[in-house]
């Protein structure tokens, strides 16, 4: 039982919240405090409960423990149903961000449509991160916190078997002996 | 090396090549009936299916997208290489092309697993939820207005400099004083009975305002050491010069 | 810290629900239990802490502890530097009390905006103060006890005088067209 005030202030807050906030926003309004301890220390409270206290992508919240989806879920339909293309253009970005459209394109082995980058950003996973300095300046994507938050990430560390596919050389930047390989509607491409 | 072939062609053909993603997503697929391991796979093999498959769709009158057209294409090549004597020139050598085309089927097939453990897991909204009616965070920020006093008469300082009525004031310059005239006169006239013209008597300067202001407080002193019976002053006419002796 | 599953089930129903829930309404989510002794141990459980367990009318639902509903909307001060244009026209206001927009545009010799005045009574330094009988009875304004406290000063009496800022240096324009004015005339002097 927390009997500490700032400890109670910093849940509050989080539980009042509707986003999941950093430790910065949280002391904006818990007070001065040590925020880190006091997220500890409820991260622990919370343990094994109904709810539990997360960390993603350096935002923490308070969601249901996962264990208990099978109560919870209202209908078997997947909050946000992505295609094929959009799935897999969402895993590309994440496990090789900063990416640009063309190797998007070059990895999956087809042009991607217009909509595909859209879906991804109107439900706030992908965002615009940049151009790359070199030939065309191309726009980077790259994921959002709130990516991160979706699928239960405490970070990109976190993003299933990315360290085998580094260890593969899976992940590797696509090096110029690919572009021969590329298709002649990649090449088309913009 | 048809015989092989894992795939029962007939089947694989009743879908439409729109169920592929591209050559690249069809080749995949290939691989994967292989049943081994992608860095493992035969490419020869895979290449022969592809080719294969390619000339059934014609033979079918199928729509063939162009990529398909070009991918057979290169991979035809791809083949050629792979089976003729080697050419030690190649650059780069069969092999290395077959490496690099295994390299991508792998790298798609990671891309297409790791979307799927991701839609797999936790999701918010789906497995996992955040509270139902949060109350929500609210920062009003709010000016604290910074201004010290000194602030406060300075500016009202400024406002009336600014606006009060012209005022000219005489900035200072160089005077002599009529009592260091006085001095000056009567030390340098001393005891000389020659009569010596007044200007004689001012100190040498080129400030032309100086110089005005020397003459007439040496005037005002001649006619104040006349009146103590120190001097006599003389002039013959208007604007004649002004003689100064000794009393 | 709770390992009971229906109790589990129970609070996190609760907290992912939109709205306050019945004792049915709850046991349709948590499945099979005692509802009532799973919402009287959770009440225990979260009683002192920053959320708690209320039933209002027979429905069940958490909320932030009202004591620390002062968390959620938080007022933070920033320093901001008084413009100009605001500068004077307090000082023009302390100097003239009560005095009118059209005054104090006259005196200052450039219009004023809409928006000083209100700086100036968001920071409580100004108010107004009725109006004069005459022509268009134009609204006053005056400074107020607040504004004495800022700047320490007694009263109104104790601004200074014209003949002590004229002493003080304060009355000599400080503007930068005066000061080449006088670079100008230093240098015809010579």
């Amino acid at each position: 039982m927390i009997r500490d005030e700032f400890t109670r202030a910093v849940e509050a807050t989080l539980f009042a919240s509707t986003e999941p906030l950093t430790p910065d926003e949280i002391a904006l309004h818990a007070g001065d405090g040590d925020v880190s301890a006091a997220l500890n220390s409820l991260t622990d409270d919370y343990a094994g409960r109904g709810i539990e206290l997360v960390e993603r992508g350096g935002r923490w919240h308070f969601q249901t423990a996962p264990d208990l989806a099978h109560l919870l879920r209202r209908t078997r339909e997947e909050p946000r149903r992505l295609s094929r293309a959009a799935t897999e253009t969402l895993a590309i970005i994440a496990y090789h961000e900063p990416v640009s459209r063309a190797e998007i394109e070059a990895i999956r082995g087809v042009q991607i449509s217009k909509g595909t980058l859209d879906v991804l950003m109107e439900a706030g996973w992908v965002r615009p991160a940049g151009r790359r300095e070199g030939p065309g300046r191309p726009l980077l994507y790259a994921t959002t916190a709130e990516f991160l938050a979706h699928f239960g990430l405490g970070s990109r560390r976190d993003l299933p078997g990315i360290d085998d596919l580094k260890a593969a050389g899976l992940l590797d930047p696509l090096d110029e002996a690919f572009s021969q390989l590329q298709l002649e509607s990649v090449d088309e491409d913009d | 090396m048809t015989d092989e072939l894992p795939l029962r062609r007939n089947d694989e053909l009743t879908l439409s090549l729109g169920a592929w993603e591209g050559p690249l997503d069809l080749l995949l697929s290939l691989a994967r009936a292989q049943k081994v391991d992608l860095a493992r796979i035969s490419i020869l093999q895979l290449v022969e299916q592809y080719l294969v498959f390619i000339a059934d769709a014609r033979a079918l009158k199928l729509e063939i997208a162009a990529d398909y057209l070009v991918m057979a294409a290169w991979l035809a090549y791809l083949k050629s290489c792979l089976l003729l004597p080697k050419d030690p020139e190649q650059d780069p050598s069969p092999e290395e092309l077959a490496a690099r085309l295994q390299l991508r089927l792998q790298r798609l097939d990671a891309m297409r697993e790791a979307g799927a453990r991701l839609m797999g897991r936790d999701r918010i909204g789906r497995d996992v939820f955040i509270r139902g009616t949060p109350e929500g965070l609210r920062l009003v920020r709010k000016a604290a207005w910074q201004a010290t006093a000194y602030d406060l008469f300075s500016a009202y300082g400024g406002v009336r400099a600014r606006t009060a009525p012209a005022m000219h004031i005489v900035a200072h310059r160089a005077v002599l004083t009529l009592e260091a005239a006085i001095e000056r006169v009567a030390a340098l006239v001393g005891s000389r009975l020659e009569w010596a013209r007044i200007e004689s008597f001012l100190p040498s300067t080129q400030d032309s305002a100086y110089r005005r202001s020397a003459l007439a407080s040496s005037f005002a002193a001649a006619l104040e050491l006349a009146r103590k019976g120190r001097v006599v002053i003389q002039q013959d006419g208007p604007f004649a010069p002004l003689m100064i002796r000794a009393a």
